[in-house]
């Protein structure tokens, strides 16, 4: 049996003025498990607390009851009064006489009435309360990055300045993701690598930056704090130490002028030799054999580039190599790619070449691009003089298999610029952009898309086109329709660009999945909360940057990746975590290892483990559900998800609930 | 205990549950902003809406209840995310089955409350206890093993 | 500059207004007494311009059916003006016939001090059709 | 049904499986049992007929638990609770080898007992391959009546005569339903709240609280349930007014909703004929309604509709009243 306290709280006239303080106190004085009760003017002042330290002491309370203010106001002071009295800080339960009783009603004894009824729920409540011990975890000082694109290298530059080892993790042979494809960029037009490139040197360089290129995160275990990561290195089939990155070996491979292998990186608009690095500014400068295609590989024959290296660093037995590393924070910046036009036949992209997406315009127009910057058709490699550009190509589109219920968002802006750079460049060109609505929130942003209409005079029409049907003088017919002027439009064009719906990194689900970071039906990740925890995933110790969140740009990227390093470097400046001791707890006898909880589990604080439990006399090996404390937040959800009441939240448990409605309608 | 015994005026006995970070902060700010509402309404904190297990609520109905509302933050507001779908979804289906068994329907109620919302709250409250009022003592759902 | 571009750019110096600067928001059309009565509404000169669809211009009733209030003038939020791109159409319509009624020299004798100059002499133009 | 015999004797012979559950003859011939079948000669007393209704897939939580693998006899609509189980990882498939066994409707005595058939000594034309009536032999003479009027409510609203998971399927089934499977329930949602309350407390108050429902039931498969557990203080009392088991029976059939798949087997063994079904049947219907059209055990890999949830989803105030 517990020995309760119950302190009655003045709050000088507020809650003296409308609740007969006295009789509450008379009133609950004799209710189960109460050794005392007491009123004062103001219990959350010092000598108030003194009071309820002394009746602690004298009475060896081991529960305490204060009707006063709201818990969102005083709990935590009460619970502090009552740890310095040597009593566990959870077992104070503070009933709201103030903001939910002596405020809002006018009539005393109404007023007393409910006040009592509170304290005998509050009383109930505590009598079940259990000592809770806040856990402790340590925290590795040392977060990983998967993406090594601009919002992954902002984040991990971040993070090693303020003084905190980075790794990123990166698919690719290079880092630098999609931004490195690009041209130029909005509003400013200022090219692209100019302002990238320097920031790929500086995480090559940086003493706290650890760069896994070419390797992709295998396997995760572990919580916020304690993640163990496993890495796949794959294998490059180069010494890395050993290269100096001359390039001689990607000059020299054989399949450089037959191969016919589409260049990645230059969305196949070009061909690659089977040593490669992705472009010439590639970080790390140390190319990869491709061993798909490989005649070495194939055949077992060529050896061309080990032949010539100078350094003799080309290793054909190279195998894969795992690599455990711990952390303890990760960040998801995997980026994006745009979606399949397969499902798009209307728009003739994988009938006519020069029908062509807009990161393949942005090669085109890169002066390192496969046409040197000259943009030209890749069916006769004449420049085009009508250009139609298509907005909304699977985007804000709601057949699930076509393409993307949401807006992509960068289309309207990157639009703009190529309408411009193109007009600027060829200004006899004339341009016509057909469009749902023009987006252009941002700084800048709107003024950038007039001065299109205004001063390049780029041709804006309201209205999605129908059909792009490629005509035997090698023209591309396009079909559409002027909205607002009411007529259906039939123009030539010589070239048709398609602004295709962005997506989240195809692989990004299979990461989430062991991060147990949850996504959304269009495979985003899930901020844990839309407004107030933009860069966090609901689970503890992960977090989001850059496009694998949602659709944004590379400024607006910037920023959210820098959000994410602080809320990294505020994880890793601790030494140990406190965790909440208000956690789910799993009754093993009691499960039946279902999954239920898991999910509705919003942390992925729930795994199933087979356990040895001994029930009667029996001894089984059982699928139970596991709560991890480090990750639940404490919720309940599971709790009333579970089926047997198996899951149970601790410092509001079943019973305690229960027994509260049970007071309150006695 | 429902019947006054005086002006025989029935006053219904209401159970709220408030989910910790939005409504219960909202029942805070009717309290301080002075918004009243009857005094019938017993708020219970829980953290969040998905916390409330339908036995919590039969089982208040149980000991005499008249009404039990459930209060939560707004749909995308949870503080846990997603805790208030899997609530909402849980109380449409066991109301329903409450008006299907012959159950009054005014005698239980969701309402997404924020923490600015405390004009809401208090109006909530009053509509809340003026329809439990009228539709009188619960005794279809009351369990005479429950009482004392 | 394309042939288009130069075309437009005449109108832009006939007119004074600048149609590119249109963002479609119909203001113009919102505002227009004579609404029913055009057949290309106040906001579409503009497009129509930018498009290079003269002749329709010239065809069209809503070249003579704007009665010149201005009001379409007054509100725009882009200043474009659309009055003015419709003054303009006359301007192309009156000029390809050649010939004044008014002597230049007679017309300051009929304004009144407070009419809008242009609205005189865009009436000048709408009535002697 | 010899077919069926032939075969698991075959399995079991060939050591693909060690045991079997399957039906053997009962004290009477029209109530057959669930056993365990582990020898040759234990099929003497193997049945398979129409009033062959238990569906065994539950029993499979604790067989599929035993040294070797389990043969189970299942009809196509049990395979829809055998996959819910699969789903909440509550049967070893490894260790259970499904039969498929045909069906073309299962009977209810009660009907024939409801027709003044009585004192029944034998029972012919219920076979599993047959097609035409059923004829009672009786201490009064010879009854006859048509199978499907003998047929089990569950049977006419019939989920198909496809098994959704099974390793062999010997024999054919029938698709026995012509009747709407929700026509009780909004015969009932139809009426005013008095009758329907007074509807559910007449029935409700034959509750002896028994549990069959509860222990028959696929889905409700708790080690311990929560009405035997200390924690919401629940556990069973003795009854003093008649409509106390309805906190029982609405959580029963709440715990069940989304994995509920219909099997109709509480109704089937309640013995005081309570339509129990109607509560479980309420609960599909609304998620039906609510949330899209689901089945519980047909994909088990579906998530549940209690465990999901979209942005938009119906308000609790929009799912009450919609008949005013």
């Amino acid at each position: 049996m517990q020995k309760i306290g119950v302190f009655v709280c003045h709050c000088g006239t507020n809650i003296a003025a409308t609740v007969d303080v006295k009789k509450v106190v008379e009133l609950v004085r004799y209710e189960p498990g109460v050794v005392f009760a007491d009123d004062y003017m103001y219990m959350c002042s010092e000598a108030g607390q003194e009071k309820i330290i002394e009746a602690i002491k004298e009475y060896g309370l081991t529960g305490l009851v204060i009707c006063s203010c709201s818990p969102r106001m005083h709990e935590k002071t009460f619970r502090a009064c009552a740890e310095k009295a040597g009593l566990n800080p959870y077992m104070v339960e503070v009933a709201n006489i103030r903001e939910q009783c002596s405020w809002i009603h006018k009539d005393k004894e109404e007023a007393t009435k409910k006040a009592v009824i509170l304290a005998r729920a509050a009383i109930a409540k505590v009598n079940l309360n259990a000592p809770l011990k806040e856990g402790e975890s340590p925290v590795t000082k040392r977060a990983l990055v998967i993406g090594g694109g601009i919002a992954g290298i902002q984040t991990a530059l971040d993070i090693a300045d303020a003084g905190y080892e980075v790794d990123i993790v990166e698919k690719e042979p290079s880092i630098g993701g999609r931004m490195s494809q690009f041209d130029k960029t909005f509003p400013t037009l200022d090219c692209a690598s100019c302002i990238l490139t320097p920031k790929m040197v500086e995480v090559n360089q940086h003493p706290n930056i650890t760069l896994y290129t070419y390797s992709e995160v295998e396997k995760v275990s572990g919580y916020v704090g304690n993640f163990d990561v496993d890495i796949r290195k794959k294998a490059r089939s180069i010494i890395f130490d050993k290269c100096t990155g001359c390039g001689e070996c990607m000059t020299k491979c054989p399949l450089g002028k037959i191969g016919n292998i589409p260049s990645e990186f230059d969305r196949g608009l070009k061909n690659r030799p089977a040593i490669y690095m992705p472009f010439a500014q590639a970080v790390p400068a140390v190319p990869v054999i491709d061993r798909e295609n490989c005649t070495y590989f194939k055949t077992g024959k060529c050896g061309v580039c080990s032949k010539l290296c100078p350094s003799k660093a080309i290793d054909y037995e190279q195998q894969d190599e795992i690599v455990t590393v711990k952390y303890g924070a990760i960040v998801v910046a995997t980026g994006f790619d745009i979606i399949n036009l397969d499902k798009f036949g209307e728009y003739a992209y994988n009938e006519s070449p020069d029908v062509i997406t807009s990161i393949e315009l942005e090669r085109l127009m890169n002066a390192a691009g496969p046409t040197g910057g000259h943009l030209e058709r890749m069916s006769d490699h004449k420049q085009p003089k009508d250009i139609v550009f298509i907005q909304c190509v699977g985007s804000r589109c709601d057949s699930e298999e076509k393409g993307k219920p949401y807006c992509s968002k960068v289309c309207c802006m990157y639009t703009a610029k190529h309408a411009m750079l193109i007009k600027d460049h060829w200004p006899d060109t004339n341009i016509t952009v057909f469009y749902i609505d023009v987006r252009t929130p941002g700084k800048n942003f709107d003024e950038f898309y007039r001065r299109a209409v205004e001063q390049y005079h780029v041709n804006y029409i309201k209205g999605q086109v129908g059909k792009v049907k490629p005509q035997p003088d090698g023209s591309l017919l396009v079909q559409a329709a002027d909205l607002l002027d009411g007529k259906q439009i039939n123009m030539k064009a010589d070239m048709v660009v398609l602004a295709a719906a962005i997506e989240p990194n195809p692989g990004v689900r299979k990461i989430a999945t062991m991060l147990t970071a949850s996504i959304d039906n269009n495979n985003f990740l899930t901020e844990a909360h839309a407004k107030l925890r933009p860069v966090e995933s609901p689970t503890a110790g992960i977090f989001l940057s850059g496009m694998a969140q949602g659709p944004k740009d590379i400024p607006e990227t910037v920023s959210q990746a820098g959000a994410a390093a602080v809320k990294v470097i505020g994880l890793l400046a601790k030494d140990s975590l406190k965790t909440n001791p208000c956690t789910a707890q799993c009754d093993t006898l009691l499960c039946n290892g279902c999954s239920t909880c898991a999910n509705v589990c919003p942390y992925g604080a729930i795994t199933y483990d087979d356990v040895q439990v001994m029930d009667h006399g029996l001894r089984e090996t059982r699928r139970v559900a596991q709560v991890n404390n480090a990750l639940c937040q404490g919720c309940g959800a599971c709790t009333s998800a579970c089926p047997s009441g198996a899951m149970d939240l601790q410092g509001f448990s079943n019973r305690q609930i229960t027994t509260e409605v049970d007071a309150i309608c006695r | 205990m429902p019947m006054n015994e005086e002006n025989k005026e029935f006053r219904p006995l209401i159970v709220a549950f408030c989910c910790n970070w939005c409504s219960y902060a909202g029942a805070d700010l009717a309290g301080s902003s002075r918004l009243s509402y009857p005094a019938d309404v017993k708020i219970i904190r829980v953290p969040c809406s998905g916390r409330v297990n339908p036995m919590f609520i039969l089982r208040a109905f149980e000991r005499g209840a008249d009404g039990v509302i459930i209060c939560g933050c707004h749909p995308g507001d949870c503080h846990y995310s997603t805790g208030n779908y899997y609530a909402r979804r849980r109380m449409a289906l066991l109301f329903s089955m409450l008006e299907y068994m012959g159950i009054e329907n005014g005698r239980t109620r969701v309402e997404w409350c924020s923490a600015a919302e405390g004009a809401k709250f208090s109006k909530t409250m009053n509509e809340f206890c003026e329809k439990v009022k009228s539709l009188g003592q619960n005794v279809r759902l009351g369990d005479l093993r429950c009482k004392n | 500059m394309t042939q288009l571009e130069k075309n437009i750019e005449a109108i832009k110096e006939m007119s004074g207004s600048d149609p590119y600067k249109c963002m479609r928001c119909g203001k113009c059309t919102a505002s227009c007494p004579a609404y029913s009565e055009m057949d290309i509404k106040p906001h579409q000169f503009a497009s129509y311009i930018i498009r290079g669809d003269f002749e329709e211009l010239i065809e069209s009733k809503a070249a003579w059916k704007c009665l010149s209030c201005f009001a379409c003038i007054e509100r725009c939020p882009r200043d474009v003006q659309p009055g003015k791109l419709v003054d303009a159409t006359r301007q192309i319509v009156a000029r390809s016939r050649g010939g004044d009624y008014l002597q230049p020299e007679e017309v300051p004798g009929l304004l009144a001090e407070d009419l809008p100059q242009q609205l005189l002499v865009s009436a000048f133009r709408r009535y002697r059709r | 049904m010899q077919e069926l015999i032939n075969r698991l004797k075959e399995l079991l012979a060939d050591g693909t499986v060690v045991r079997v559950i399957g039906w053997k003859k009962g004290d009477m011939p029209y109530n057959p049992e669930p056993a365990y079948f582990e020898k040759a000669e234990d099929f003497d007393n193997f049945v398979y007929d129409g009033f062959c209704g238990a569906n065994l897939s539950k029993m499979m939580i604790e067989a599929a638990k035993l040294e070797g693998k389990t043969a189970v006899c299942l009809k196509p609509c049990d395979t829809y609770s055998f996959n819910q189980l699969i789903r909440e990882h509550r049967v070893n498939r490894e260790n259970t080898y499904i039969i498929g066994v045909g069906c073309r409707g299962k009977l209810d005595i009660e009907k024939a007992r409801k027709a003044g058939i009585k004192g029944i000594k034998s029972v012919s034309g219920v076979d599993i391959e047959g097609d035409g009536d059923v004829t009672f032999d009786t201490i009064y003479g010879e009854k006859k009546m048509a199978y499907s009027d003998l047929m089990l409510d569950r049977c006419h609203v019939c989920k198909g005569k496809d098994h959704v998971i099974f390793d062999e399927v010997i024999g054919e089934s029938k698709d026995t339903g012509d009747k709407d499977r929700f026509e009780d329930v909004i015969k009932i949602e139809k009426m005013t709240p008095e009758e329907r309350f007074a509807f559910f407390k007449s029935e409700l108050s034959k509750c002896i609280r028994c549990n069959a429902c509860r222990n028959v039931c696929p889905a409700c498969s708790c080690r311990k349930c929560v009405f035997d557990n200390t924690k919401f203080d629940s556990q069973q009392k003795a009854n003093v007014d008649s409509f106390e088991e309805k906190m029982f029976h609405i959580i029963r059939a709440f715990h069940v909703a989304g994995r509920c798949t219909d099997c109709g087997e509480c109704s089937r063994v309640c013995p005081e004929g309570i339509p129990l079904h109607l509560f479980n049947r309420k609960f599909i219907k609304d998620i039906d309604e609510f949330y899209g059209e689901f089945q519980a055990g047909k994909d088990p890999e579906a998530q549940s509709p209690l465990t999901d949830f979209t942005f938009d989803d119906l308000e609790p105030k929009d799912a009450v009243g919609r008949g005013e």
